[in-house]
Formats: structure tokens, C-alpha cells, sequence
């Protein structure tokens, strides 16, 4: 569990996001936010409303149209001491960005070895569940996290995205935060007031038990804990981990969970096929396999390009609750 | 004041028009505002969840509707050019398939409003991400010189924002090296979601960029449907007689939102948007029409009502048909049967 | 195996992709190349050799500089009834594109729900131990699997490239053709004679055993083949599966073998975590968990971003014939 | 005939420069060409795998390094600019150190080489993707004004090919809208690899597409190092004193082939290379130089002699030194230590 100072203050996932960057920029002059509409308008979602005023317009650029020059642009400021932290308004639109945050950003310390670096977030609203429909639902995590050189990031409560988030911007390396848009407004808890750092790289047990783990990241999460409470009263007990980190991945509390529990069920929204449930699969395969009193089983998205607008379709995509309770019971029971 | 009441005032140009394709343009426009008003309508009913709208863009887009030669050239659009497919033959019930997501759009409810696709009028599918589909545009009209096809020639549009992104400058070069047959047209209403013109660019005139290519670049006023309609056609013609392609830039306005999940009034004054609409296309177009006897004012009113009860019967009719189903998220992954990983 | 008519002739994989293009080019007219130095220059490896003059520049198109466009401006040939085939000049440039892959070319079926399909193939020559450094030595499979809409085929031999590539160019859809640049003069084999095609999505048992299942793909299938007849020698059995096709993946192949092996190791020269290796690992702790005798294991290239110019880090990520052979002896005996 | 030559028969213009600093071109120009020279003799001796070649840059080069203000301004290269990094400071140890991949290498025997990086002479590290560089000399050039660090100038040159590509229009829209301290410089030498520029753009010159962003642009002659320094030297202090961006083309040459991997006979004649090697920049800078009376036929021997000893030495020192260690593979992925997923 997360570690939480005495004071805390309780917020949505957008307030956490919001007064992680509002403390960011006001502690460190180094700091500036650059994106599509952060400005004036204060981010589509509102994240960055009044910052422009407060900081000025050097340290909330509205950039031009444009997401390959918002990364590569703020990759140059961080290799020149600056501290920037880039969003892209909508995961769907990272494409055409990948060049530099694969090619560029992903490699800057190493291919000159050490000479210079890239202390740089980027951040970005991914997910599904709010009719966004092919254009702006979609789930990138697993087409960077293969990538060495980033950080991946994915926390699902406001404290967590405090923390990391926090963790983030003070990190040398590049970190690509991934914030689940459907959570914005839906997640509310209790977040540390005052500086509040978690390391990134660990996995949060979000509720233990002891028959089943269930690893997932995001939204779900939250379905997972609701799911895992229900079936308590079945006498079912289900541990929750929260991924949070997808890279550097948590390797040790996922191996501890299943080797406690021998069964393994993970969950994610993004796509099945080659998503990161496979690489959590395959590393549980190598190293635990015979601590397993069950098949590893993936719950996921389908394998189609992306859910549709109507909500037929959107519903289709997406896992609910009721599903996600059925996969853990008959995991429980096999 | 708004230049084409200036036009009017001044000496009317109807660009070898006849009456009846005047009054199309009026229609075409009046229906183009009636289905944009319909959208936001049902999104402040429940009934849908986004709209997006083109209010201010009805001039350029009518102009290049009739620029346009049906069951000839391509139009690869982007999402604010709902006049200009509607222009081109686009059936009003399909925009309203597409609003209400129902099963019979024809994206088959997976796309949201405003990304269109009709294969049989000539309308390539395009995606949210701007400017993605200014290279397919260019693969189309390469196709169209490949094949020989002399005569055709593609349209492709979008936002002032849109010319920023990278793959916007490697198309409009790709074309420019190879003279293909193709119309770059820029709808510049000097907003991009928030974003002013001034941030997005160093000039102040998109057409201004032609240069770098070694293109002709035209600017023109995008809020007067017949001076639209001028521009448009020239640089069709060129294109289709093999002299290459151009860039047009038609400055107009965006007079609502960005769309129903953007609220204006962040960024810019009520005064502001009120000096916009000062210059509404439909109402100069209307008054150049009156004062040169082109329509009566019982005409437009019967315009009006005629467009109104199209919009109306495609309401009903769309809202009547059913949701995709959840089977149909599987459909059209690949050529032919797909099972996904399980 | 695959199924070889009676005439072959014998050739290497460059001249196997060079051959297979050419008839393409000869018996459709629909069908162009565009890509950098594509033209005059005949590509870097010379595969397009001649095609200038034999086919003119409408078909033979030298593109400007520009990744995004080659691909885009195929699309959009594809989606108006031509037969692209574009070049990306080495895989490390693909980045660029990523946008009109990933974004664009995989969804365009999909989102017109079959208004437009997009018959694309975009080739592209990948992977290390030639000296090429950071930015001429890479995978990139794993960036692009995990996409629906698309198909990628990566093909070890000649005549599973004539096979693979004829069927990839008379596809529907977009395919992602991928060539190891370390087999195109190495690697010789007789290739069909005639109109050859291989179905996109078939695995190929290599060699076959008992003892022990490996899958692999590209340059590493001829190492872990030299490798596992190393092994016959001391009396041990290996089977080899060439995955060549990476999505979509042979399931029942790859899961048939290793219900008879009970042993699975993987091999491949991308980074491990993320790879495909992961998926395939994934699929069979689903699918066949209690066929195993031995954990899963994968050997792959270690989670750096590239593999350096220097000899000595260029041996250090590759994986060696011994090295293979130890973890299939290891493997075997566990 | 070579535009320096005529420079010289029709009056020697010396744009403010001492004797010393115009010797100090020529000897950069030497020994450019010099360790150009000894890359691609290695290579032929089997030493090392792969070399890249400059010649035909040396003046746009040597004038771009006199124009270039160490210990303040930033310079983001591209790979072939040999004799621009050697001219502001870079050890002709680094070069050799990189060619033999040796692990003192900067990069650690990582990159290719002339993929320089030297932090402590202000040189950033680049890839090998073209025009990936062009945002990052951006956001360098962006962090110097936030600063207000005045009197730097962040200096980023890439080729005419490297024109095409989004990220570079990208990056230069970027910078003209905030006015930053950069100035773009192509050098254009008319090939991309095999690609000519009329397959890479419609335009006669790179600089014309200045227009585009607000720009100005200036088109000088390349192969003349007084007349690039001028330009350059001019453009810097634009940036330097706050006026905003530039966008130069030098006009050069290639003389060589792309790379070691490359072979030009597969794309254009020897008779063109033989008449574009007529205007070799270091043969026309050593005429002017001589009829001026700058230096005699003595001097251009012993500058010769000492940028062939200064090579002979880095190089040998680079060959006694040891390879990177295996271990070395797993360093600098991040900060700190890194334990690769096993
Ligand atoms: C690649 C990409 N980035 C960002 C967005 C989000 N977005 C949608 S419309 C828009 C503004 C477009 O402005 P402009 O091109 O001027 O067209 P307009 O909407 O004004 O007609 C933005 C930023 C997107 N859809 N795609
Ligand atoms: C994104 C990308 N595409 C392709 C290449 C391969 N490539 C290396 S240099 C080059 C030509 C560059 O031409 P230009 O920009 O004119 O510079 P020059 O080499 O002529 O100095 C190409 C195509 C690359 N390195 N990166
Ligand atoms: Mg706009
Ligand atoms: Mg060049």
C-alpha cells in the first residue's frame, strides 16, 4: 500500500493531475507545459485552466498543431536543462510522435552515453468508456512498453498520480503518464498534502486475499476492487494489484502474489494480443510456473481496431464488472 | 462589413452561374446550418453525445461543392465539412446515421459524427487524426495520373491548425514533385480548438506556405459562396487538365465551439464571436441574392422549409433504425472471417 | 513444411525478394514501389536493381525524404485500387510512419466498416550483427504486433519469402513485410519456380523432435537449426517452429508441439521484455500450462535500447550458436 | 567556373577577417578533407566497417565554424559535418576515437560514426533518423530564450533531403512563431544519397521555403568559405540580438560517394562527378588566398603537413585504445544502476 502522510486532502483524478503540475511549475522555474490548447483554454479537460495567467504564456505553450515538434521540441528544452512536461491531448494522436519518443527520447542517454539526457514527461489521456469512439479511446501502453529507455507510467487513484506523477517530472529520464480519462472525474480519494513522491517501478496491492491474484492497471482497477469486494461475501478472497508502473515493471510483487495465491488472472482494457498482460504472463511462465495451481488467464480487450462510437459497440468492448467477477470465480473454482 | 455585401453593393459577379445554380448554393447552405443545428439540438436533448458544428463554413463549402464534378473527382474531406458532402450528394439521412451511431451508417456506428465515407459519391474515409488524410489524398490523385485518367482530379480540405503537422508539408511536396491533379483547400477560420492563428503560424496567410513548394497559392474570401466557387473551380480546372496542384486558403470563421465538448467562451469574448457573426455568409449571400433579383424573400423562406422537412424526415427515419450489434464490433478487421485471440 | 512444387531454383533472400517483386511488377500493372533510392540506385541492397528502367519511373518512384508520406500516399493509392508496395529504407526508420501504420493503414478497412480497404505491403529490412549501429540494427515487430488490422510476416528462407511476399502484395489488407538484413546474402535455398504463394498465418516446423519446442523467427531460425543438429549428435531432439508469420500467429502449431515436447524456449533477437515472445509465452501458459514440464523460457536480446557499433556490444546483444544450444541442452535436461 | 575564383579575379573580398582567421579556414578546410581522407583510407585497409565523407562541404563547413561562437552558442549537426565540429574544438582524437569504436568514444563505441556528441563544446547528441535533430536544436534554441540567455544562437544544419521530412517543418514553424535564437542551415549538395533535388522538391532552392514560415531565407554560395561565413556570421547575430530565425542554403557538393556502403556509379556519371569536383572549395579558397598574398605555396605545404601529423597522431592513439567491455552494453540505459529483465 501506498504510504500516505498524515494530512491529506480529497480529490478527483483530474484535481491530482492538476495540482501535481500546479506544484511542479510553481516549485521549479525550470518546469513548462507545452500541448495543444493548455493555454487559454486550459486543456481540454480543464487539467491546466488558469496556469496560463498565473505562469505566463513562456510556461504554458499553446503549441502549434503539431505533436512530433511538442515532444521533439520539449526533448531539446530537457537536453538543455529545462524541465518540460509535454501532453499530447489525446493518446490517439501520440502516433505521430512515436519517432521521438521511441527513437529520440528513448535514446538519448544511451547513445551518448551519458553525455546528455532527457528528463521529460509526457503526458496523455488514454482509454475508453466515455464514447470516445475510434479516435479517442484508445490504449498505447503496449505499443511503447517494449521500448527500453522510457518509463511508462499508469496510475488509477489520485494519490498514486500524485506521486508518481511527482516521481515523474523529477526523474532524469523520459516518462510517458498515461492517465485514464474515464477516471478523471469518476476516482476520487484521499491524496497527501505537501511534497509526495512514490517510486516509479512499484506495484500497489490494492486489496489482499489470498485465493486468486489480479493484476490490472487504470479504470479497471477500480472494477477489479469492486468485483474482488463482491465476491468476499461468497467467502471468495481475491488479492488486487495495481500495476501502476508498466515499465520498469514490479516483478516481485507479482511473483509473491501468485505464489501465494497460485492463480493468476490479469485484466487490462487494451487489446489482448501482445498487450501487456502478455509480457506479465510470460514473465509468471518463466519464473513461478510450477507455483501455479491454474492456467495464467487474461481478461482483454478484443483483438479489432478500436471500439466503436455507439454504445453497442463500445459495451462490447469493454469489460464490465459482472465479467470480470464470472473470470474470477471460475479461475477461484478451477 | 462583410465583403460579399460589399460585392453586392458594388456590382454583382455571378461567375458564369445560372439562376438555379445560385439558388443551389443558397440551399445547399441553408441545409448545411439546418443539419448543423439539428446535431447540437439532439446533443442538447440526450439524445447524442457530440456534435460538431460548421457554422461560418457554409460559403467555401457550397462553392466547392459545385466546384466539385460529381461521379468524377474525389473528395477526401475532414470533419467540418458537413456542406460540402451534403453539396456533393451525400444523403442527409447517412449524416444522421452517423449522429444517432446507428447500425446503418456507414462506418457501421464505429466512427463519431463528421467522418465520412461514401465510396459510391467519391468521399474517401478519413479518421480524427488532422492532416492523416492529406497523404491519401495525394495517393489518390497519383492513382488518377497513373491510370491516365485525365479530367480528374481530387479535392482534399482541412484547418488552418491541420497545415502545422508533418505529414500536411510531406504531402503537399509529394504532390508538388509529381504534379498530380490535386486542390489543397484550407478552410482557415483562425482557431484550432483554442489555439489562435497566431500561434500556429508566422504568416498570415496559409497560402502563403505554396511558396515552399513551388505550388501557386491563392487566398480568398471564404464567407462569399460565389467567390469561393470561383477559386476553387480555376484551381479544379488546372488540376484536372494536368497543370498540377494548388493551395487555396478560404478565410471563413468558426462561429460555435469547437464542438459540443468545448466551450468557447474559455478563449474568446461574446464580443468577439458577435462581430463574427456579423459577417454570417448564408445572411450576406442572402441579401446580394434579394438585390439582384436572383430569389424573393418567400423563395428563401420556402428554401427554408423545404430544408427543414429533409432534416426532419431524416431524423425520424434515422432514429427509427437499430444500434449495430455487438457482433458487428468483429466485423471488417481483415478481409473475409476473423476470430480474435482469445 | 512447406509445400514445394517441382521446379526450384536456388537463390538468396535478396534475390528472392528481388524476383518476387519483379513478377509482381511484370503481372499486375496496377503494382508500384515507392520508397527512398528505390529508383536509379536500384534500393541500398540493390533488390530493385534494373526495375527503373524496366518499368519506368511512374512505377519506380524515388520518394522525397519522408517516412510518413511514403506510406500515407500508399494508403491512399490503395484505397483508390492501386498495388503500393513501400519501401522503408531500414526498419529504424519506420518510426516516421507510425502514424499512417498504425493509425491509418490498420484501421481504414475497419472504420469504413469495408467502404475503403487498404492493400498495402510495406517492406522493410531490420535486425543486427551486419555493424549497423544503433539506428541500423533494429527489430521492430514487437512495435507494430499488438495492432489489429495489420498483418506482419517475417520469413527466414528464399522460399518462404517468395512464398510470403506474393501473398502478402496479393492481400487485402496492409501487411508489414519484414527482411532480416543479416540473411540476404547468407541465407541460400531452393525457391518454386512459378506462381508461389504461403499462407499468411502458418508457422513452419522446421525440423522436427521430441524433446523440446523452439520457436523463433528470421536470422536466429538458421542458428537454432545449425544449434539443435549440434544437439542430435548427442542423442538429443529438438524441434524447430520458423513462426514466420508474427500476426497473425499459428496457434495450433506452436501449441501441437509443445503438448508432444512438454518443453518451450524461445528465441529472438528484439528485447525481451515486450517481445513477441512474451504473447507466445502468454498464449501457451493459457492454452497448455499443464503440458509443460519446464518453465518457459525466452532468450532474447537483453533490454537495452540498441545494440552499439562496437564488436564487442554488437556480440553482447546478439545471441551466439552455442549460446542457443546451451539453453536448449539446459532445457532438456530440467 | 567556380564562383570563389571569380571572387578572387574580380576583387577579394575578406568580410572583416584577419590574416589569421583566414589561414585558420584553410587549415580547417585541410584538415577536414584530411580526416575525411583517413576514415575512408581505414576502411579500405579493413580497420573499420563503415565512413562517411564530407568533401565538397568543407567551405560552407569551415565558414559555419568561424561564424559559430564557442563556449555560447549550441551547435546540433548533422552527420556530415565533419569540418564544422573540428572547427569549433571538437579533438581530432574524438573523431578517430568514434571511427574506431573505441569505448573513450563519446558515445562509448555506441554510435555510427560522425554521430557526434560533445556536451563540453556544446555540440548535441544526434541520431541517425534525418531531420529527428531539427526539433531538439528547437527546443535548445527555446530554453536559451526562456533564460534569457542573450547572445546565444543555436545553430542546426541538416541537408536538402532532410527538407522533406514533417519534424523539420515541424520545427522551423515552431520556431518562427516564437521568434527563437536558431538558425537552420541546409547544406544542399543536390543528392540524397541517389535522390537529385528535383525528385525532392519543386522548388530551385531550400532557402524559398522560408516563405512558408514568415521566414527570411538566403541562398549563398557553398563552396566559398568567406561568402558562407558572411551569411552565416550575419544570421547568427539576428538570432543572437533576439530578430528571430533564419533559414540558409549553402549550395555545395558531394564529391564522394554517400558513405562507404553507398556507390555513386549506380546514379550518375563520372564525367558529373569530374566536373562538379572542378569547384573544389579548398583548390578555389587556396587561389584566392594565394593571389592575395595571404599565404604562399610554403605555408599551404606546412599546413598540410601539420593536419596530416595532427591526424597521423589522433589516429594512432585511437587504434591503441581498448574496445568497450561487454559490460559496457547495460550502462546509461537510465540513471543509475539497470538490471536489463531477465
Ligand atoms: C493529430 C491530432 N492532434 C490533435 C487533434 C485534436 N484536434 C481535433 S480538431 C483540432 C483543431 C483543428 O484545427 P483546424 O485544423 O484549424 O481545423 P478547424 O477545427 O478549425 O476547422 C484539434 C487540435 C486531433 N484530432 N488530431
Ligand atoms: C528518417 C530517415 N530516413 C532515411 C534515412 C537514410 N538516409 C541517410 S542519409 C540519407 C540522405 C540524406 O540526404 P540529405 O538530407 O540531402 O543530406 P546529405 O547526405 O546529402 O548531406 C538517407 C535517405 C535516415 N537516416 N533517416
Ligand atoms: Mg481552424
Ligand atoms: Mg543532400
Amino acid at each position: 500500500m501506498a504510504v500516505v502522510s498524515a494530512a491529506t486532502r480529497e480529490m478527483n483524478n483530474v484535481e491530482a493531475v492538476r495540482e501535481t503540475l500546479h506544484d511542479a511549475l510553481a516549485n521549479d522555474p525550470r518546469t513548462v507545459i507545452l500541448g495543444e490548447d493548455v493555454g487559454a483554454r486550459g486543456n481540454v479537460f480543464l487539467i491546466t485552466k488558469g496556469f496560463l495567467e498565473e505562469f505566463g504564456p513562456e510556461r504554458i505553450i499553446d503549441t502549434p498543431l503539431a505533436e512530433a515538434s511538442i515532444v521533439g521540441v520539449a526533448i531539446g528544452m530537457a537536453m538543455e536543462g529545462m524541465r518540460p512536461i509535454a501532453e499530447i491531448q489525446f493518446a490517439d494522436f501520440i502516433y505521430p510522435a512515436f519517432n521521438q519518443i521511441v527513437g529520440e527520447a528513448a535514446k538519448t542517454r544511451y547513445r551518448s552515453n551519458g553525455d546528455y539526457t532527457c528528463p521529460l514527461v509526457i503526458r496523455t489521456p488514454y482509454g475508453g468508456g466515455v464514447r470516445g469512439a475510434l479516435s479517442h479511446s484508445v490504449s498505447v501502453e503496449a505499443l511503447f512498453y517494449h521500448v527500453p529507455g522510457l518509463k511508462i507510467v499508469a496510475p488509477s487513484t489520485p494519490a498514486d498520480i500524485k506521486g508518481l506523477l511527482t516521481a515523474a517530472i523529477e526523474d532524469p529520464d523520459p516518462v510517458l503518464f498515461l492517465e485514464h480519462k474515464k477516471t478523471y472525474r469518476l476516482v476520487k480519494g484521499p491524496v497527501p498534502e505537501g511534497h509526495f513522491v512514490l517510486p516509479i517501478g512499484r506495484a500497489d496491492v490494492k486489496k489482499e486475499g489470498s485465493q486468486l491474484t489480479v493484476v490490472s492497471y487504470g479504470l479497471y482497477v477500480h472494477q477489479a476492487l469492486d468485483a474482488a469486494r463482491q465476491l468476499e461475501g461468497e467467502g471468495v478472497s481475491v488479492e488486487v494489484i495495481d500495476l501502476r508502473s508498466i515499465r520498469p515493471m514490479d516483478r516481485e510483487t507479482i511473483l509473491e502474489s501468485v505464489r501465494k495465491t497460485r492463480k493468476l488472472l490479469i485484466i487490462h482494457e487494451d487489446n489482448k494480443f501482445g498487450g501487456v498482460g502478455a509480457e506479465i504472463a510470460a514473465m509468471v511462465a518463466e519464473e513461478a510456473l510450477f507455483d501455479l495451481d491454474a492456467p495464467i488467464r487474461r481478461l482483454a480487450g478484443p483483438d479489432v481496431p478500436a471500439m466503436g462510437y455507439a454504445i453497442t459497440l463500445e459495451e462490447e468492448f469493454m469489460i464490465s464488472t459482472p465479467r470480470m467477477r464470472e473470470a474470477m470465480r471460475e479461475l477461484v473454482q478451477f | 462589413m462583410a465583403k460579399a455585401v460589399t460585392a453586392a453593393a458594388t456590382g454583382f459577379e455571378r461567375y458564369g452561374l445560372s439562376d438555379d445554380q445560385l439558388v443551389a448554393i443558397l440551399r445547399n447552405m441553408l441545409l448545411q446550418r439546418t443539419v448543423d443545428n439539428r446535431g447540437f439540438q439532439l446533443n442538447r436533448q440526450g439524445k447524442i453525445p457530440f456534435a460538431l458544428g460548421s457554422e461560418g463554413h457554409e460559403a467555401v463549402q457550397a462553392g466547392a461543392a459545385l466546384a466539385f464534378q460529381r461521379g468524377s473527382d474525389i473528395l477526401v474531406p475532414y470533419y467540418r465539412d458537413l456542406g460540402l458532402v451534403l453539396g456533393i450528394g451525400m444523403p442527409i439521412l447517412e449524416l444522421l446515421l452517423s449522429l444517432f451511431a446507428r447500425g446503418a451508417d456507414r462506418s457501421g456506428g464505429r466512427q463519431f459524427p463528421n467522418h465520412y465515407t461514401n465510396r459510391d459519391i467519391g468521399v474517401m474515409s478519413i479518421s480524427s487524426i488532422i492532416a492523416a488524410h492529406v497523404p491519401h489524398a495525394v495517393g489518390a490523385a497519383y492513382a488518377i495520373k497513373f491510370r491516365g485518367e485525365g479530367g480528374r482530379a481530387v479535392l482534399t480540405t482541412f484547418g488552418e491548425g491541420a497545415t502545422s503537422e508533418g505529414e500536411w508539408h510531406e504531402s503537399v511536396n509529394f504532390a508538388a514533385v509529381h504534379g498530380l491533379p490535386i486542390v489543397f483547400l484550407c478552410q482557415n477560420n483562425e482557431f484550432a480548438i483554442s489555439v489562435p492563428q497566431a500561434k500556429q503560424m508566422h504568416v498570415k496567410d496559409v497560402a502563403q506556405k505554396a511558396a515552399g513548394y513551388g505550388l501557386p497559392g491563392e487566398t480568398f474570401d471564404g464567407l462569399d459562396p460565389l467567390v469561393s466557387y470561383d477559386a476553387i473551380r480555376r484551381a479544379m480546372e488546372r488540376a484536372r487538365s494536368g497543370e498540377g496542384p494548388t493551395l487555396l486558403e478560404g478565410k471563413c470563421a468558426r462561429f460555435l465551439s469547437h464542438s459540443t465538448d468545448d466551450d468557447d467562451r474559455t478563449y474568446r469574448s461574446r464580443e468577439a464571436v458577435l462581430e463574427l457573426r456579423k459577417r454570417d455568409p448564408i445572411a450576406s449571400y442572402e441579401t446580394v441574392l434579394l438585390a439582384n433579383g436572383i430569389v424573393d424573400q418567400a423563395r428563401i423562406e420556402a428554401l427554408r422549409r423545404e430544408v427543414l422537412a429533409a432534416t426532419n424526415e431524416a431524423t425520424d427515419e434515422a432514429e427509427a433504425m437499430p444500434l449495430p450489434t455487438q457482433a458487428d464490433l468483429y466485423r471488417n478487421v481483415y478481409a473475409g472471417d476473423y476470430e480474435p485471440w482469445q
